[in-house]
């Protein structure tokens, strides 16, 4: 078993397609979504530009470096304008040559 | 028949009903929700079915007597979000990015307020252009380009421009509406027909279920109406009058009929809430989204569904008598 | 017609053979997956197509003649969950939250149930008050807060009571009973007609596909019937004998025509599992959810579809003859 | 009428329309999204109502005329896959897993294609036997079977053999199917017109709707066309061609009218996206999922949608005149 | 980057609406619910008690000391009833600041 | 509180009955099933079986023992013809014999 970083962002539905081609062009080698997701935070009920849209839960398991490059990038991108976090979890994983 | 007497039965029909019963259930906080999946299955379906419906009676149109009123139709996506802008800015001293949001909201359309109108004017038996579907399409985009290119220009930058224009054309509704255009167009009346009980005869009912969520929708951004301010609902119900006049008075002149004048007046009135917001969010994401939410959903929306269109029915029988 | 030959003709009607087929594909573990969208989007059109078709009936009613039958619906309402509770400790020697869970859902009604009496009686051709669906949102909540004000006193608290009331009263399928039943009322049957193509002509399909998915519901409980005990299974099937005669002779004493009793008859012998269980998890917890949802879906529910129905309609025939 | 014609009238129905509007929207990568539960939704209304019609129209026919087409039925079911894996392994070099898996596919059935091949034939007012949906279960399994045992003697083993031919037989199309059959049986003829408005005269317009998002799915496999290579491509095309016309010469061998001859000619021309894929993907995973989705959903079912229909019917003409 | 305490409660469908509301409570700043998802535990099949309904999953990024108190108060007004689990893992945020 | 393992799968969908099985053969107490997930990995985009059908993530706490060997059966039976991934994280339950 190999530690490896779990990063989950939750955010705008609307922001999935842009976020997983941008974590791919991060070092990310895969990446699983979960929505529709409903929350609330600082920007109270998610902006619900479609009717129809809420948040998403885009989660990848990276390496340490990937890991903070994503944060770091998220933070410049998207903290201003738009209901988006993201944390990180230790996680342990099999073939961690698949996630590197 | 009087203004009143029109209004009345508006509100009395299903349709309006419905809404009203979708915001009663949300302000007395009722369990009742609408799975998301039905609400897209009810808009694929609707704008499917005015795309259908509209195609196949195209084949009975010549294109002569649809150059005119493309033509205003493209008048108005340019001229409306420009007015709006202005409005906005000098009248209601908004900020670029906001002015300009919801400029983009107004220039474009709401399909549903559409299938109102044409449900209306079914009731009252008056014709108007097979091709108004085709209108419906060339109203949708343009304005929202026009609003978001003011803005570009007047702060320097749009962040994810050509992607923003690019998803704008390949847009659900325009991908739905103009397929059904074609697909009832080649398929003609015989084909429409093999689908009618699906895409024709239900389409009230349909809408009528769509209204119901949409009256849920709605009333959740009610108490967004205290945080926008006075002057954005006053806006909210005296720029559709505004644009419904000028659409009417362009449709009249461009030779459409009365019913025609009348559907064009309510696109004009009408604001968008699917097309324009989702590009919004992404090319002016510093707007802030509850002032053109709350503005198009929470009050254009439904004053239209319920006075406007019945408004617009009489003043465009003042151009036509 | 004999009994017998009724229960037939019921057994063979697509309806109830749907729920069959949806008890048969759970058994064989078939892969068929009802989605819950579906599910949900299937019982809000059920309860706004009832209450609109009540609705546009209730304009030929006049209040005169819904009062008797109103007011012996209400004390249906508090007797059955009364008389239920007590059956059920006594004889049935249940502790006493669990007696007033199971009295909720016997005293409320099963808005299905409805919607199959109501199609038994169309193909029959017997007519029945239009102002019927008015009954089963009378019937539906008071008993639920009898049977929880009864175990409130037994045990001398009950969590979350005021939240519950409030749930119950705002509860989905009041608002889209009665919201469809005013809807009806004020836009008419010239408004109804409009709809009817999605909300009157497809009716009897919508339930044949609801009871399919009712009865893959129902018999992923049938494993816990063992479980329950032989008194809840013979309870679940004599308890609605007895309140449908109940029902079907107070339903007479008020005037109701024959078709009225025996609708009003099936609705006190149904049990609920939609409002009751809701609201009875929330106000007792305590009580054992296997108890309650199987008798009231996997013994009532199919018992009143398959032979309950044209039972109480032959047992109704001796009143009215 | 010529085959080119049957051809360009098959294009221009709505349904094919419909499909090509779903390949265009994913092409030009629109935002268009099928619910999922919509997708179930519409299946299993499609496999239900097929059922329900076949059956009430069972209640015609004897089983007389029933066995000889039951029978050809069984045996296609044996020697398309074989047939068909033999050409894949010595012509096509796949390897086992890989030809066995596609094999699976084309002996088993596409019941959009039935569907398809019923509407395309309503129109031309060509009638059939009522009892081909029955076929359509009897031939979809089988063939399933067949191919796998291939491979499970070929390779010495197969994971969860057991299991798979389990699952195959409660699979969710055999249940509907099959219990959409027994209900029209049982409910007969005035059972079907109490749900008509639903299962019958919406048919058309549920098909359109499921083949606009067929269209996606499809065109979401076109990338792959280039990864599977050129015999993959030229197989679905030539398979169906052969299969389609030993179906229509066993049909005439087998007393069936034209229109059963053109249905069961593209019952065995049609493959497999449901039943499938999913018994090869647990009992053959090692075989490449990319080949045998894309050459049944990418290739064969466009082809015979769009031109193997026509292409069937005027073969059979030659059988029959 | 800091460390917070990332809570998650599986529970019956009908809790949702009050389980956030008392999170609130309780000083969570925000929260994000899955739903529905499926599972099985003590109590076999979840309880279900609308015919659609099932679990949901919700999860707030906390202060180990608000953790803490969710943790007891679910403990104690739940458990014993309800189908309902809780567990906490660790992790690290940016702007921490949002959710304290 | 007790320190344990969260073993989460994510499989394709079609797996979700076998897996769950084999789970609660191999030790497991309980789990939860989010799904439909979307996602992409090695495999590139899952592989729809049912047009429908997307992928699935499970998860399920057990002891540290039961995890690894959850981890290696995973690994022989899936790896090389599915598309799974399989992370372990460490958390921190409430009554912990429930799970043990
Ligand atoms: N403390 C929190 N715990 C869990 N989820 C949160 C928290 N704060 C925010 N979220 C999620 O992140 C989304 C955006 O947060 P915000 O930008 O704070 O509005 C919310 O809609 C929630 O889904
Ligand atoms: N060991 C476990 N791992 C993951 N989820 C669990 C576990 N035990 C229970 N659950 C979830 O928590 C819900 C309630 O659990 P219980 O109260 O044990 O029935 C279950 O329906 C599962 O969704
Ligand atoms: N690095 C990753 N991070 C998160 N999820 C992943 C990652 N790699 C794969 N997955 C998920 O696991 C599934 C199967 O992965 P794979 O076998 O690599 O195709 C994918 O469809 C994703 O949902
Ligand atoms: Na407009
Ligand atoms: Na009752
Ligand atoms: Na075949």
């Amino acid at each position: 078993m190999t530690k490896l970083k779990l990063v989950t962002i939750i955010a705008e539905a609307i922001l999935e397609d842009r976020l997983v081609r941008e974590l791919r062009r991060l070092g990310a080698r895969g990446y699983t979504v979960t929505g529709v997701v409903r929350g609330e935070g600082a920007h109270g009920s998610p902006v619900i530009v479609d009717p129809g849209g809420q948040n998403v839960r885009i989660e990848t398991l990276v390496s340490a470096e990937i890991a903070s490059r994503i944060g770091a990038y998220i933070a410049d991108h998207y903290f201003s304008d738009y209901a988006v976090i993201i944390y990180v979890l230790e996680a342990e994983v099999l073939r961690s040559d698949k996630y590197l | 028949m009087e203004i009143f007497e029109l209004v009345r039965i508006n509100l009395l029909s299903p349709m309006v009903l419905a809404f009203v019963l979708g915001i009663v259930a949300t302000l007395v906080r009722s369990d009742l929700r609408f799975p998301e999946e039905l609400y897209t299955g009810l808009s694929i379906y609707l704008l499917l079915a005015i795309g259908m419906k509209g195609g196949a009676e195209l084949t009975k149109t010549t294109l002569n007597e649809f150059f005119m009123p493309a033509l205003v139709t493209l008048l108005l996506g340019v001229a409306i979000p420009s007015l709006a802008y202005l409005i906005l800015r000098r009248l209601g001293r908004f900020g670029v990015a906001d002015a300009a949001a919801i400029a983009a909201h107004y220039g474009s359309v709401s399909v549903v307020t559409f299938a109102a109108v044409q449900t209306f004017l079914e009731l009252q038996q008056i014709p108007y252009e097979g091709f108004m579907p085709t209108l419906v399409a060339i109203l949708e985009i343009p304005a929202i380009i026009v609003a978001l290119l003011i803005a570009r220009v007047a702060l320097g930058q749009v962040g994810h421009w050509g992607e923003v224009v690019r998803d704008l054309l390949a847009g659900k509704s325009i991908i739905l509406l103009l397929g059904g255009l074609v697909i009832g167009l080649l398929a003609g009346t015989s084909g429409l027909e093999q689908v009618a009980p699906l895409f024709v005869d239900p389409f009230k009912g349909a809408l009528t279920l769509f209204l119901l969520e949409m009256g849920m929708v709605a009333a959740r951004r009610f108490r967004d109406l205290r945080r926008v301010g006075g002057f954005l609902i006053a806006y909210g119900i005296l720029m559709p009058l505004v644009n419904g006049c000028v659409g009417i008075w362009l449709g009249n002149l461009a030779g459409l009929s009365y019913g025609g004048a009348v559907v064009l007046g309510t696109l004009a009135a009408s604001a968008s809430y699917i097309a324009a917001p989702a590009a919004v969010r992404i090319a002016l994401p510093q707007a802030n989204p509850s002032y053109y939410l709350t503005a198009s959903l929470a009050i254009t929306f439904p004053f239209n569904l319920a006075f406007g269109i019945p408004l617009y029915f009489g003043i465009a029988s003042w151009f036509y008598s």
